[in-house]
């Protein structure tokens, strides 16, 4: 142990290899105010004397003195200066460092930082955001002008109608449960719009609705929509706000309190419409053993098992977005319908045709997609 | 005014977010950034909001007596208890809040979700029926699934767990991927309605 | 009413005590399967070994006491593998149930590795707004998060110093039982930032995210206690996951059994129908 | 001594909810209505900790940030639905929250839900190496691992012409539509597979608490 010590002790200064190749440059797609410093590690970083701890960082403007601006951990190779000033040259330079001795600094080039106007590496989403809103656009005004838009059937969709029917047959309320999100998810709001619709069944055929909602948003939305529905059919009086209640924001309070409420309302027709979680098969379980006719929409993925088993029709995913537009006919959700089946046209092609090429070797199409950062 | 207003603000805010994606340069990165700090405030409003209304009809039931009136008595008193708690002596590790955090909210909810696995067991008896072709598939994949991932399916036949990861990457990717993207164009045309102030069901009424 | 007909309408409360033994007795007698680990989870091993002692890892909680027990496991092994790697750890969460059950891992495990509040771990507390919050602390993290999930001001915490948005962050990790969670994380910090993310969520949302993985946008997914338990072996710590494999297998097999034996009494129905 | 009063008071509402099994019963209720009440304070107080004060109250009252009036302003206007009459006002705070999450949405989903799924599906049709190993050593998964890809690209397309609701479902388009739908089934098969998975596992947690802490049996 003691000779180690001594040849420690005898040697000179240990001599860091400084880090090589510094580049400096302007961070791309940002909003200005950020250089990227890259450089390859020393030779006694990982390697050799492996003594380096650390890189020191040092920026010079103009004719300014070096100052240290930051440092990096052992074995980084790059550094984000987000202090600098758009249009003032900078200089970088780097040190490695092993706590006390400095290696000779790395110098970079002159650097100046600047905003861009358009994310370079963002092309392709632009044009897929433009196709798509084009063609989503030009069928709703097709739609608007009563050009007639084909749709096919959606079956479960049909049975909304009639379990309506059967419930008021059975002199049993409806109960609507437009899902546990917030009214900014776009399944609550597709879920708003056919509650509308059942709403309307429901008034003409004077069958009391429930709504049981999680989110208070929801449940304003849900009141103006079942009021506006009554309103619609002729019942404004009919219409009684209390039945469209706010439990509570927690999913399982919400899923233990609906559950209550079935066993005593004893409903004839419950509708699972808008985003569910795991709370889905406290509810459907429950609706079953209430022997309420059920209907299912939502699209949560993992929760759309439970309800093709547990329940009678269950619109799938995307065909829960297409009710609303199949149910009410209105010329938005039918113009924008069509829309997006163009754009699964589009995308079905690209498939096909990007699987060909890729097969026979031509990859271009895959960095043409990029959604790069 | 009662509706255009509202149609510009959502216009505004929806643009802005968009924009920003494509254009990082100076007044829509901060305008973003300002959108998204007034954004989590005004959300904390609606959960008040909520909480308003929750407290507001338990309070009514209190006055009206329904049957089983006592039980709002139980809510309103475990959200005074839990709120003061918490307002009073903060909610730090070892405070009275976290103390009932840990055993009270906590059981009740992990219970309410373990009676899951009952209610899935009573209904993989008694709900899930192969009626259709398509029902016996899900069904078949599920049981090589759960089977699969259980070191006990790797007793039954060593390759089953790896037929199990097989189903899972790629035919279950597969539709979980045609899915997705259905769903995405959809939530687009969603989007677009709301912020082009096509769609304003969520408005409600005049 | 004959014996298929009488089975079949057997009372729910009879297959809750079966289900409940099939999960009891394996706890009780433990028989001690064997565990293997899948890809998904040794993908999420290797993005915490390949960073460098030092490097921050942003662990975000979206699970609640309703997802405990699958998530909680990740949670503690993930922070244990974490200060064993001396890495430095920002918790945060978006959902409000998540923070103390994040915090009561982390401090499980500043303890067993000697790790302090403030300089080698922070719990930044929850904010509303899911997406929202993502995108905002992604530009700025101090003025999204002002105050630690105690309320006190983050500039008085030395782990702090030189985090000033997600440049300074070099993994994400999204424990979500939900939404707003995994998802959202992909979509804002691996889709507009370029940040790997990996996730441990339930196993309910697992399958819904192998697409994320086969595309690359996640670095790896556990899922589930079991997943959570194939994690606890490449750590080599037996935690609350390993501990419910067999009970887990034997529930299985119990499930199993239940789903074929009521659809061969379907079907018998259904042909004596005919 | 606090820790067995507190398992104690665990475990007993663990029983409550678990009694709803046996049927629904006042301890149940009991539970329920505690349980609603203590979750609506938890988030509360979470959100006057977490978000009320330290990203409004401070800086607007503490560091006096003028700005963050319009927020607080905004916030005050959604709590007037609370009255019915000025019900309206509260659209304008409704209106910017829906605006900028539709926003965020409309981008977000496009890029990573379909921009960047088609173009991970991108594979060439064959790989070669994974047949070859095939040939080399027939068996079950060296099979399946080569027709991998195309089981991926075929499963993909048709479960995107499964949601196609501009044509009926007849002819070679109804085929690959219902080739499409037994995809989706395998996968909802999967995701019913992870979440009986995902019960057990909560049960599991449960059964572990009341034999382990409160029992200490195990």
């Amino acid at each position: 142990m003691l000779l180690i010590l001594v040849m420690v002790l005898t040697q000179g200064p240990i001599e860091l290899a400084p880090p090589t190749d510094i580049t400096a440059e302007d961070r791309p797609n940002d909003a200005g105010g950020n250089v990227v410093i890259s450089w390859t590690k020393s030779a006694d970083d990982g390697a050799g004397s492996d003594a380096v701890q650390e890189y020191l960082i040092f920026r010079a403007a103009q004719d300014e003195e070096f100052q240290q601006i930051g440092r990096t951990r052992k074995g980084g190779e790059e550094f984000v200066d987000a202090t600098t000033q758009d249009g003032v040259e900078y200089r970088y330079l780097i040190k490695a460092s092993d706590g006390t001795v400095h290696s000779e600094p790395g110098m970079s080039e002159v650097v100046v930082s600047s905003a861009q106007w358009f994310h370079a590496g963002r092309i392709s989403m632009l044009v897929a955001t433009l196709v798509i809103s084009i063609l989503i656009l030009w069928f709703i005004r097709k739609a608007k002008r009563g050009e007639k838009l084909f749709i096919r059937r959606i079956a479960g969709l049909e049975a909304v109608d009639d379990a309506v029917g059967r419930a008021t047959e059975m002199g049993k309320p409806i109960m609507y449960i437009p899902g546990i999100l917030d009214m900014d998810d776009i399944q609550t709001i597709a879920s708003m719009i056919i509650l509308g619709r059942v709403a309307r069944k429901a008034a003409s055929y004077e069958t009391p609705i429930l709504v049981p909602c999680t989110r208070s948003i929801v449940m304003s939305a849900a009141q103006e929509t079942v009021k506006e529905a009554y309103v619609d059919a002729g019942r404004p009086d009919a219409y009684d706000a209390d039945k469209i209640r706010y439990l509570t924001d927690d999913q399982f309070g919400y899923a233990a309190g609906v559950d209550g409420l079935m066993l005593r309302e004893k409903p004839g027709a419950i509708f699972y419409l808008g985003a569910f979680y795991a709370e889905s098969l406290i509810l459907a379980e429950t609706g079953h053993s209430v022997g309420a006719i059920q209907i299912a929409g939502t699209a949560q993925p993992s929760q759309l098992p439970f309800f093709v088993t547990a329940c009678d029709y269950t619109l799938i995913g995307e065909e829960f977005f297409a009710a609303s537009a199949y149910l009410s006919r209105e010329p938005l959700l039918l113009g924008s319908l069509k829309g997006q089946d163009w754009g699964k046209a589009i995308f079905i092609i690209i498939l096909i045709i990007g699987i060909l090429l890729v097969s026979f070797g031509f990859e271009t199409i895959i960095s043409l997609l990029s959604t790069g950062q | 005014m009662k509706k255009q207003i509202p149609i510009i603000i959502t216009f505004i805010a929806g643009m802005v977010m968009i924009l920003q994606y494509f254009i990082p340069h100076r007044p829509f990165s901060d305008i973003q950034q300002l959108f998204n700090t007034w954004y989590v405030i005004i959300a904390v409003f609606a959960m008040i909001l909520g909480l308003g209304n929750l407290l507001k009809i338990h309070a009514i039931r209190l006055q009206r007596r329904p049957k089983g009136w006592w039980y709002s008595i139980v809510l309103l008193l475990g959200f005074a208890v839990m709120f003061i708690a918490g307002m009073g002596w903060g909610i730090e590790r070892g405070s009275l809040f976290d103390f009932l955090f840990w055993n009270t909210h906590l059981p009740m909810s992990s219970t309410m979700f373990a009676l899951l696995a009952f209610f899935v067991a009573s209904a993989s008896y008694r709900a899930f029926r192969a009626r259709t072709s398509e029902a016996t598939l899900l069904l078949v994949s599920a049981i090589l699934v759960m089977v699969g991932r259980v070191p006990l399916g790797n007793y039954i036949w060593d390759k089953l767990p790896l037929l199990g990861d097989w189903i899972m990457s790629y035919p279950n990717m597969a539709g979980q991927r045609a899915i997705m993207i259905g769903i995405a164009l959809g939530v687009v045309s969603t989007s677009l309605r709301i912020i082009l102030g096509i769609e304003r069901t969520y408005l409600g009424g005049k | 009413m004959n014996i298929v007909e009488r089975l079949e309408a057997i009372d729910r409360r009879i297959i809750f005590v079966l289900i409940l033994l099939a999960v009891v007795l394996p706890l009780l007698f433990p028989i001690g399967f064997k565990i293997i680990v899948s890809e998904p989870v040794q993908g999420f091993y290797d993005a915490i070994e390949e960073l460098a002692p030092g490097s921050v890892v942003l662990i975000s909680s979206e699970y609640d006491p309703a997802t405990m027990p699958e998530v909680y496991p990740m949670n503690q092994a993930l922070t244990r593998h974490c200060f064993a790697r001396d890495l430095r750890i920002i918790g945060m969460g978006l959902w409000p149930q998540g923070i103390p059950l994040n915090q009561a891992s982390m401090e499980q495990a500043a303890e067993e590795y000697g790790k302090e509040y403030g300089v080698d771990y922070i719990n930044l507390g929850y904010k509303v707004g899911g997406i929202v919050v993502i995108s905002a602390a992604a530009e700025n993290i101090p003025t999204t998060f002002p105050q630690d999930y105690a309320g006190r001001p983050i500039e008085e915490f030395e782990i702090m110093e030189g985090i000033k948005n997600f440049d300074n962050v070099d993994l994400i990790v999204s424990l979500s039982a939900g939404d707003p969670g995994t998802r959202q994380w992909v979509m804002i910090a691996q889709g507009r930032y370029g940040k790997k993310v990996a996730s441990g969520v339930t196993a309910v949302s697992a399958p819904a995210f192998y697409p994320y993985l086969n595309s690359g946008q996640l670095e790896g997914l556990i899922g589930g206690m079991k997943g959570a338990a194939e994690y606890e072996t490449l750590i080599e710590e037996s935690g609350l996951g390993t501990q419910g494999m067999d009970a887990q297998s034997i529930a299985h097999g119990v499930i199993i059994f239940f789903i074929i034996l009521a659809n061969v009494f379907y079907i018998i129905g259904k042909r004596r129908k005919k | 001594m606090i820790e067995t009063v507190g398992t104690w008071i665990a475990a007993f509402l663990t029983l409550c909810i678990l009694s709803f099994l046996y049927k629904d019963n006042p301890f149940y209720k009991f539970a329920e209505h505690l349980f609603v009440g203590i979750s609506a304070a938890y988030w509360a107080v979470y959100e006057y900790f977490n978000v009320l004060r330290p990203n409004l109250i401070q800086p607007l009252f503490g560091e006096g940030q003028f700005l963050f009036i319009i927020p607080l302003v905004l916030g005050i206007m959604m709590l007037t639905r609370l009255l019915a009459r000025v019900g309206w006002v509260s659209r304008w705070p409704l209106a910017f929250i829906v605006g900028t999450y539709a926003g965020y949405n409309l981008i977000a989903y496009l890029q990573s839900n379909a921009v960047e799924q088609v173009r991970a599906t991108l594979v060439p049709f064959i790989q070669v190496e994974s047949w070859q190993t095939f040939f080399g050593n027939p068996g079950a998964i060296t099979f399946l691992t080569a027709i991998a890809v195309p089981v991926v690209v075929v499963g993909v397309i048709t479960g995107i012409i499964y949601f196609f609701f501009s044509k009926e479902h007849t002819g070679i388009f109804g085929r690959s539509a219902r080739i499409g739908i037994w995809f989706l089934m395998i996968a909802f098969g999967a995701s019913f597979g992870y979440t009986v998975m995902a019960r057990i596992s909560l049960l599991i947690g449960r059964v572990y608490f009341l034999l382990h802490d409160w029992l200490h049996v195990i």
